[in-house]
């Protein structure tokens, strides 16, 4: 082991039935480092990080860890919470039925009792030390998925550990919450504390990051001071090809041709959801790309599942092409044309146990009807062509979905409701968790519809991403449909403004 | 109608490697199990024999024929308790109850009033068509629980347990009615001229039934995608509750005819003991299909199979004379063992092991 | 947003918050509050019977073994097994003890062993399948329940009472609750009365109570039970806990097997018959979900309770017609049940 | 006695407390004519207010007899479920001054606790039938016994007589023992698979009505011969009347009678006082060569 690192992984292979999802990965994290895994959806980084934790068995090589001399024998989780590492998965891994509190400190107290006063009041401390908004003795099921990413990352800081992995914990976080976990990640770097920070994120990796390794379809690309790579270079690393810039992709769209007289694709008036956000209108036009944007939980998601009519609707009328219809239930939006990609992918989204195939088909199997089943011919072939056309990383489309790495789900989902062929298409952060290359791809994607005449909802917590694909956008705040900016207006500065509520 | 195809495999230990790992492999296996075990200690088992019955024409029989036969019952109700499974995730403990339910009501129409009448006083058809009525409602009675109030199944249908052999009897106000005409008696034994049994034509039909209704609907798509995800499933348009629903009435179906067989064989009905247990053996057969009880995906084959096997074991129990009090240590014994040969962990295991013993052929194999 | 929950808030409010409000409370309130009402209207309506403290304490005596097997249901059930053994189980103890008391001259004690061993090799051996080798619980503990079946009628066919005078002054013993008695029919006063096994049965309530409100493996049960997948994540051993849950259970099918014989005093192939059904309802009755992660031990409690004064109305009403027994008590259930989900509907849709 | 009792009634209406605790009467037609007669006879005609509580577990049984104690019935009346357990509701009622009548079931405790038993002597009629079998004086008996459920009383006195007639002889043998659990769909499986498997048999002692029928039901299907004349003796228990018929046509050969009719001697024993602790029911046997129609009229339930 080298003199200064507090955890070295040599030769690491992993297969799963059909993939070699590592072959021969090695991997050195020095003492006060935060070190960057790097790689495509599906390219083995959360398998070498659950090798690492004992989640997964390795199939091959060493896992050496700073004080002990023999490879350590990590064989589950909890082997490796007592060697000293913590880590916070990619997939949010609580326990709903628990409380918050017992969340944060189960399976890392000592003694036989749990003290429960001790445990709220540190839990309250701690919530409140990193302004979390959740109450110790809440049940975490309540609580959003962005906070309860937070709590898991509570969790792991507050570990006394050597090693702190953190498995993409950005996707769900918005840009404060990111820079208070910065902040907590440089404090333990201070602390000699290594870390494993995995993410899609490149400018959050130039932020932090001392060292960034990259993977590419299981295998050791190499391991790079980030001084000596720049962007372009990671990128082309990653892909294992050369990668063209995506600063120009909006002026490939041409935003002027909407036609905003017309009758709108969909409009809503005084929307009402049972979920806590007010009343609101809304319009999109055909060709239009819109996005919704504001602070996390300003009620951005309530909305878009209002209008699908995933939550109860309480009042409110929708105009369909201008002729009023009624949307009570999923169905019905799609039904009309409406297509909705949740943003809660394991909740939401996948059906774990089916197919890829089952589950790029199930949308549109269902808008054909009971007794209408799309024959196994029809469906090996739509499922072949998204597989191809978004490059989803799969053994075959008989794998079961769960077993895909977690970028490669999303563009299943995606696949789904393009498959639906809807008339106007609603993205709830579609692209959470997913590669450079592919969001790239995903927002020319989403541009290319809008330019075959579909309406699309764009909703991301990147408010660069949605300057480059939108051109319109409504800002929320507490539920409340605050202001609307268009054109011109699609500044930075101008939408942090209005979701702050600075002027308006 | 299995879901699963089986990929086209250049060499035979492939193809054999590739069987083993696939759910059916599990009541197969168990199946040959049984098989093997008979053959070896008394081939004579297999024997199946032409005969004239007491009413002069010819039947087969053979403890073959008896497995087949006996096993329609539990083969019918296995089918509608995979549905119920896979989209609730949960059992339905009440089937033995409402087959008493459903014969009393073949029994009550067939019947009218008077208990032991000379003459059928309807039509045998129209008996069946208000059991399955009846039973359907009382499938949907549960469902309803299920579905729209979200009680657990088990729970939910424990109403029905333990109401339903009650209900049965107050449907024929306690009478035990006995139906003398021979011609009811040919759904649940033979029908002149046939020397195969009934019940196994009906069995045969309802799973022809289920089979194009699975090929031909979407409920097996539905039924796994409400079992693994009914968040998800609601949000792409499927009706999670309405599909609980109906697989409740669809068992209701199923047991509607079962009971009727049930009712056929003896012309007669015991509230209390008619199909007794059979809630138990129904869910064994779904689970020894390898079906996870929690829901999801489902192998409709892998089922009935193992409905085939708890018939074959009673049989094979009762041949060899296993004392009557230790009967169901037996079974118990059985039961364990092919569950635990049948186990993934074992399994893997076991390949282990073959791969410590013969190192040279297994790599072989990978590359 | 968030504020700490104040050490002096009152437990009462505590209990009724509702941002703290767990599933597993609210139907805890559920059962407690429909077995008083049922209880009170029984008192109130009926008359007879229900008025004297000794019914209540009766229902304790009748089902003291019953509150030990739900308690252990409740915690597989909790992890997100269950165990439908159980009620084999008391039967082999109970024809275990008997045969060992009166054919092989033992005594209470090795009988007490006896049952609590055969508990514990039913825990082990259910546990390792389950947990070790993975095989649903739902098979594995019916073939249980096959072989406890099949072994009680081999241990012996035949019901008898135990004669075993030392175990007989055992079974008498009845502890008067003081301050409470009826004038009976004959016109003496008569001390309310429970028996040993309520005494046990009560302690076990209180120390599962303890075990799963503060121990490590109870808090584990439940986070297994929540998500295995996550629980394993977080460092709990799955294995260990789920084997350690059956276990137990099969050890209370131990302890409830003896409370069951202390209080019939024979050995019997029927006995307990269908009670793993009884403990599974209950359980559920007082808030356990099949599913797992949610639970109470004190549900559990009441979930007996309930049950059984359901029963002890339908009795008390003298209902002339069969059918009407087995059907009132389960329209009786279905109503209760029914009051649950819409309950629990109701609150969790205020939440969302 | 009656005085007694009418005085304990004296409170209310006049009317004698009855509280009866009974197995479900769907279990058999056996049980459905007993409750039928039970019915008829303890009406507010006569004298009564009865409440009826059925079972078939024992403890659900002691539990609603322990209702009963407590809610201050006169007599107490039970057809328990199982022998076992009862002492100590027994010695509650007794403490209230409650009293307690036995009918159809024996229960295993002190004599003393209850006034009087009105029950079926099994064994005895396990031993009526199989003396009537050794009369038959065949060669060899090779027996299918078809046992109810084990451990029940009926079961217990109705195969003793069997086994010991079995173990005693050497031309008697079982060639199959099992339990059919009162069911006769079990029943015909066992039969049938004894057919299957080739084994000789000239009897079927079954121990109640249903499971003989099954039993005749797997004959049928391989035309074996039965009743009368018949290669197979055929026996069963209970006397509904549909077996009895069948004795009546030659297809059976022999039904036990156990006899359901005990409210009559209940009220006599309320109304006039017990005159024997144990009163057993008088019970006979049938068999097909003698049976005449109003036998069947007259015995069958
Ligand atoms: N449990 C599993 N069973 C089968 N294959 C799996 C399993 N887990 C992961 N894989 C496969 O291993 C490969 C690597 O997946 P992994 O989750 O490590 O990717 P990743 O780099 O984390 O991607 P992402 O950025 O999308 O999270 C993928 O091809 C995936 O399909
Ligand atoms: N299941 C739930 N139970 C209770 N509160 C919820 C639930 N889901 C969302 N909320 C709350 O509703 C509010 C709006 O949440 P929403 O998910 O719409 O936020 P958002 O704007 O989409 O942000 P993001 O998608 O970044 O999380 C938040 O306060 C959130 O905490
Ligand atoms: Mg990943
Ligand atoms: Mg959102």
């Amino acid at each position: 082991m080298e003199k200064n690192s507090v955890l070295e992984m040599r030769g690491i292979c992993k297969y799963f039935p059909g993939v070699r999802a590592l072959e021969q990965v090695d991997f050195t994290l020095r003492e006060g480092e935060i070190h960057a895994l790097m790689g495509e959806n599906g390219a083995g980084k959360s398998t070498l990080i659950k090798v690492l934790t004992g989640v997964y068995h390795k199939d091959g090589g060493e896992v050496y860890i700073k004080g002990i001399d023999k490879p350590a024998v990590i064989r589950s989780p909890q082997d490796a919470q007592n060697v000293g590492i913590s880590t916070v998965y990619q997939e949010i891994t609580l326990c709903p039925n628990l409380t918050v509190a017992e969340n944060m400190y189960i399976g890392r107290t000592k003694g036989l009792l749990t003290n429960w006063k001790k445990i709220n009041a540190d839990a309250g401390k701690l919530l409140d030390d990193l302004g979390i908004p959740a109450i110790p003795g809440q049940q975490l099921g309540s609580c959003s998925i962005a906070v309860q990413q937070m709590i898991a990352i509570a969790r792991a800081v507050d570990m006394n550990c050597k090693v702190l992995i953190l498995d993409e914990p950005t996707s769900s976080l918005d840009e404060q919450e990111v820079a208070k976990l910065f902040k907590l990640m440089l404090d333990l770097k201070k602390k000699g504390v290594g870390i494993i920070f995995v993410t899609h994120f490149l400018e959050q990796v130039y932020e932090v990051c001392d060292r960034i390794t990259v993977l590419r379809d299981g295998k050791l690309v190499g391991e790079y001071v980030i001084e000596d790579l720049p962007r372009v270079q990671l990128v082309s690393k990653m892909l294992g090809k050369d990668f063209d810039d995506m600063a120009d992709i909006k002026s490939e769209s041409d935003t002027e041709n909407i036609d905003y007289s017309s009758t709108p694709v969909y409009q809503a008036k005084g929307l009402e959801g049972t979920t806590g956000i007010k009343p609101f209108d809304f319009s999109i036009h055909k060709g239009e790309v819109n996005g919704f944007t504001g602070l996390l939980g300003s009620g951005r998601s309530e909305c878009v599942r209002a209008i699908f009519g995933a939550d109860k609707v309480n009042g409110g009328e929708v105009l369909i092409d201008g002729k009023p219809v009624k949307i009570n239930k999923p169905l019905d939006a799609m039904k009309n044309g409406i297509s909705y990609l949740p943003e809660d992918r394991k909740r939401d989204g996948i059906v774990g146990d089916l197919s890829v195939r089952d589950n790029i088909i199930l949308a549109l199997q269902v808008m054909k009807g009971f007794f209408k089943p799309i024959s196994r011919a029809q469906a090996e072939e739509f499922a072949d062509e998204y597989i191809k056309l978004l490059n989803i990383k799969t053994a075959s489309s008989e794998t079961p979905i769960k077993s895909l790495s977690g970028g490669n789900q999303q563009k299943v989902i995606l696949a789904r409701w393009l498959l639906a062929n809807p008339k106007y298409l609603i993205l709830d952060e579609p692209t959470r968790g997913i590669d450079i290359g592919t969001k790239v791809e995903i927002q020319k994607l989403v541009l290319k519809l809008a330019g075959e005449g579909k309406s699309v909802t764009f909703i991301s917590s990147e408010i660069d991403e949605m300057i480059r694909t939108c051109s319109r956008l409504v800002v929320l705040r507490d539920g409340k449909v605050v202001g609307e900016l268009k054109g011109d207006e699609l500044t930075q500065n101008k939408i942090m403004a209005t979701i702050a509520g600075g002027e308006s | 109608m299995s879901s699963n195809t089986v990929k086209k495999q250049t060499s035979l230990a492939g193809l054999a490697k590739s069987v083993v790992r696939k759910q059916i492999f599990i009541p197969i296996a168990a199946l040959l199990i049984l098989v093997l075990f008979n053959l070896i200690a008394d081939p004579s088992f297999f024997q199946i024999t032409l005969q004239p019955n007491s009413e002069g024409y010819n039947v087969l029989s053979g403890n073959i024929i008896s497995i087949i036969d006996r096993a329609s019952e539990l083969v019918i109700l296995a089918i509608g308790m995979t549905l119920v499974t896979s989209a609730s995730g949960g059992q339905d403990i009440s089937v033995g109850a409402t087959i008493a339910i459903a014969g009393s009501v073949v029994l009550r129409v067939l019947c009218g009033s008077n208990t032991r009448p000379d003459t059928l006083q309807a039509p045998v058809i129209v008996a069946f068509i208000v059991c399955c009525l009846v039973s359907m409602l009382f499938g949907a009675f549960n469902g309803t629980l299920v579905a729209y109030f979200k009680i657990q199944p088990m729970v939910a249908t424990l109403i029905m347990f333990t109401a339903g052999r009650s209900i049965a009897a107050w449907i024929n106000n306690n009478e035990l009615p006995v139906i003398s005409d021979p011609k009811f008696a040919y759904y649940g034994n033979f029908i002149p001229g046939i020397p195969i049994p009934t019940p196994v034509f009906i069995t045969a039909a309802c799973l022809i039934v289920i089979a194009l209704v699975l090929k031909f609907t979407n409920l097996r798509l539905y039924s796994q995608a409400v079992g693994i995800n009914p968040h998800s499933s609601r949000l792409n348009g499927i009706n999670p509750q309405m599909i609980k629903f109906i697989t409740f009435v669809i068992l209701g179906l199923c047991v509607a005819v079962a009971g009727f067989i049930k009712v056929s064989r003896l012309s007669t009905i015991n509230y209390s003991v008619v199909a007794k247990d059979i809630e138990m053996d129904a869910i064994l057969a779904v689970a020894l299909g390898g079906n996870a009880l929690g829901g999801g995906k489902f192998n409709m084959t892998a089922s009935v199979i193992g409905a085939y096997v708890i018939q074959f074991l009673t049989t094979t129990l009762y041949k060899y004379d296993v004392d009557s009090a230790a009967i169901s240590a037996y079974k118990a014994v059985v039961v364990i063992i092919l569950v635990v040969l049948s186990a993934p962990i074992v399994r893997e295991k076991m390949g282990e092991v073959k791969k410590k013993l013969f190192p040279a052929k297994t790599a072989k194999e990978a590359a | 947003m968030s504020s700490n929950t104040k050490a002096s808030t009152p437990a009462l409010k505590k209990m009724f918050d509702r941002k703290t409000m767990t599933d597993t409370r609210v139907l805890l309130i559920i059962t407690i509050a429909v077995f008083l009402i049922m209880y009170a209207s029984a008192v109130i309506f009926l008359g007879k019977g229900f008025s004297k403290p000794q019914t209540f304490f009766n229902i304790l005596n009748e089902n003291a073994a019953l509150i030990i097997l739900s308690c252990g249901m409740s915690l597989v059930m909790i992890t997100g097994g269950i165990d439908i053994s159980v009620g084999q189980v008391t039967a082999l103890c109970c024809m275990s003890c008997a045969v060992h008391l009166d054919f092989h001259n033992g005594s209470v004690f090795t009988a007490l062993l006896i049952s609590l061993g055969i508990g514990l090799a039913f825990g082990l051996i259910q546990g390792f399948l389950i947990a070790y080798l993975k095989i649903q619980p739902f098979i594995v503990t019916l073939a249980g329940m096959f072989f406890a079946k099949g072994m009680t009628t081999i241990v012996n066919a035949t019901q008898f009472n135990v004669e075993n005078e030392e175990f007989k002054a055992l079974k008498a013993t009845r502890i008067t609750v003081p301050g409470m008695g009826s004038v009976n029919k004959a016109g003496n006063y008569v001390p309310a009365y429970v028996e040993i096994g309520v005494i046990v049965a009560l302690v076990i309530v209180i120390l599962l109570f303890i075990l799963l409100r503060w121990t490590k493996l109870g808090r584990g049960f439940y986070a297994v039970g929540g998500n295995n997948q996550s629980a394993n994540m977080l460092g709990i051993n799955v294995t260990r806990t789920k084997f350690m849950a059956h276990l137990l259970c099969g050890f209370l099918a131990g302890i409830g097997g003896f409370v069951y014989f202390m209080h019939v005093g024979s050995g019997s192939p029927s006995h307990a018959s269908g009670a793993e059904m009884n403990a599974i309802a209950s359980s559920i009755i007082g808030g356990t979900m099949l599913t797992g992660g949610v639970g109470n031990i004190v549900g559990t409690l009441f979930g007996v309770l309930s049950l059984s004064t359901i029963k002890n109305i339908v009795s008390s009403l003298g209902l002339d017609e069969a059918w009407w027994t087995n059907i009132t008590i389960a329209a009786m259930l279905c109503i209760f049940l029914l009051v649950q989900s819409v309950v629990l509907a109701r609150k969790n849709r205020k939440k969302a | 006695a009656a005085k007694q009792a009418a005085e304990a009634a004296g409170e209310g209406n006049g009317l004698i407390k009855v509280g009866i605790i009974n197995n479900d009467p769907n279990e058999s037609g056996y049980r459905t004519a007993n409750d039928r007669d039970m019915k008829a006879t303890f009406t507010e005609e006569n004298g009564y207010e009865a409440s009826f509580y059925y079972s078939l577990k024992n403890e659900d049984q002691i539990a609603a007899a322990q209702q009963f104690v407590q809610d201050e019935v006169d007599y107490l009346l039970i057809s328990a479920a199982g022998t076992s357990g009862w002492d100590s509701v027994l010695q509650d009622a007794q403490d209230a001054g409650i009293k307690v009548i036995l009918f159809d079931r024996t229960i295993d405790a002190d004599e003393s606790l209850y006034e009087a038993s009105i029950v079926s002597d099994m064994a005895q009629e396990g031993q009526t039938a199989v003396d009537w079998l050794a009369g038959q004086n065949l060669d060899e008996y090779n027996i299918i016994h078809l046992q109810g459920v084990m451990g029940s009383s009926a079961q217990i006195g109705r195969s003793g007589a069997l086994q010991d007639m079995a173990d005693s002889n050497a031309n008697w043998n079982i060639v199959k023992q099992q339990t059919a659990e009162w069911n006769a769909e079990t029943a015909q499986q066992i039969v049938q698979s004894v057919i299957d498997s080739g084994t000789e048999f000239n009897v079927i002692y079954a121990e109640n009505d249903d499971m003989a029928r099954g039993a005749v039901q797997a004959l049928d299907a391989a035309n074996i011969s039965h009743g009368i004349g018949g290669d197979v003796i055929i026996m069963g228990f209970d006397c509904n009347s549909w077996a009895l018929e069948e004795l009546l046509a030659g297809n059976w050969n022999y039904d036990g009678q156990c006899n359901p009719f005990q409210a009559s001697y209940i009220d006599d024993i309320i109304k006039n006082g017990a005159s024997e602790k144990v009163v057993i029911m008088e019970e006979r046997g049938f068999e097909a060569a003698t049976i005449t129609q109003e036998d069947v009229d007259n015995y069958g339930i």
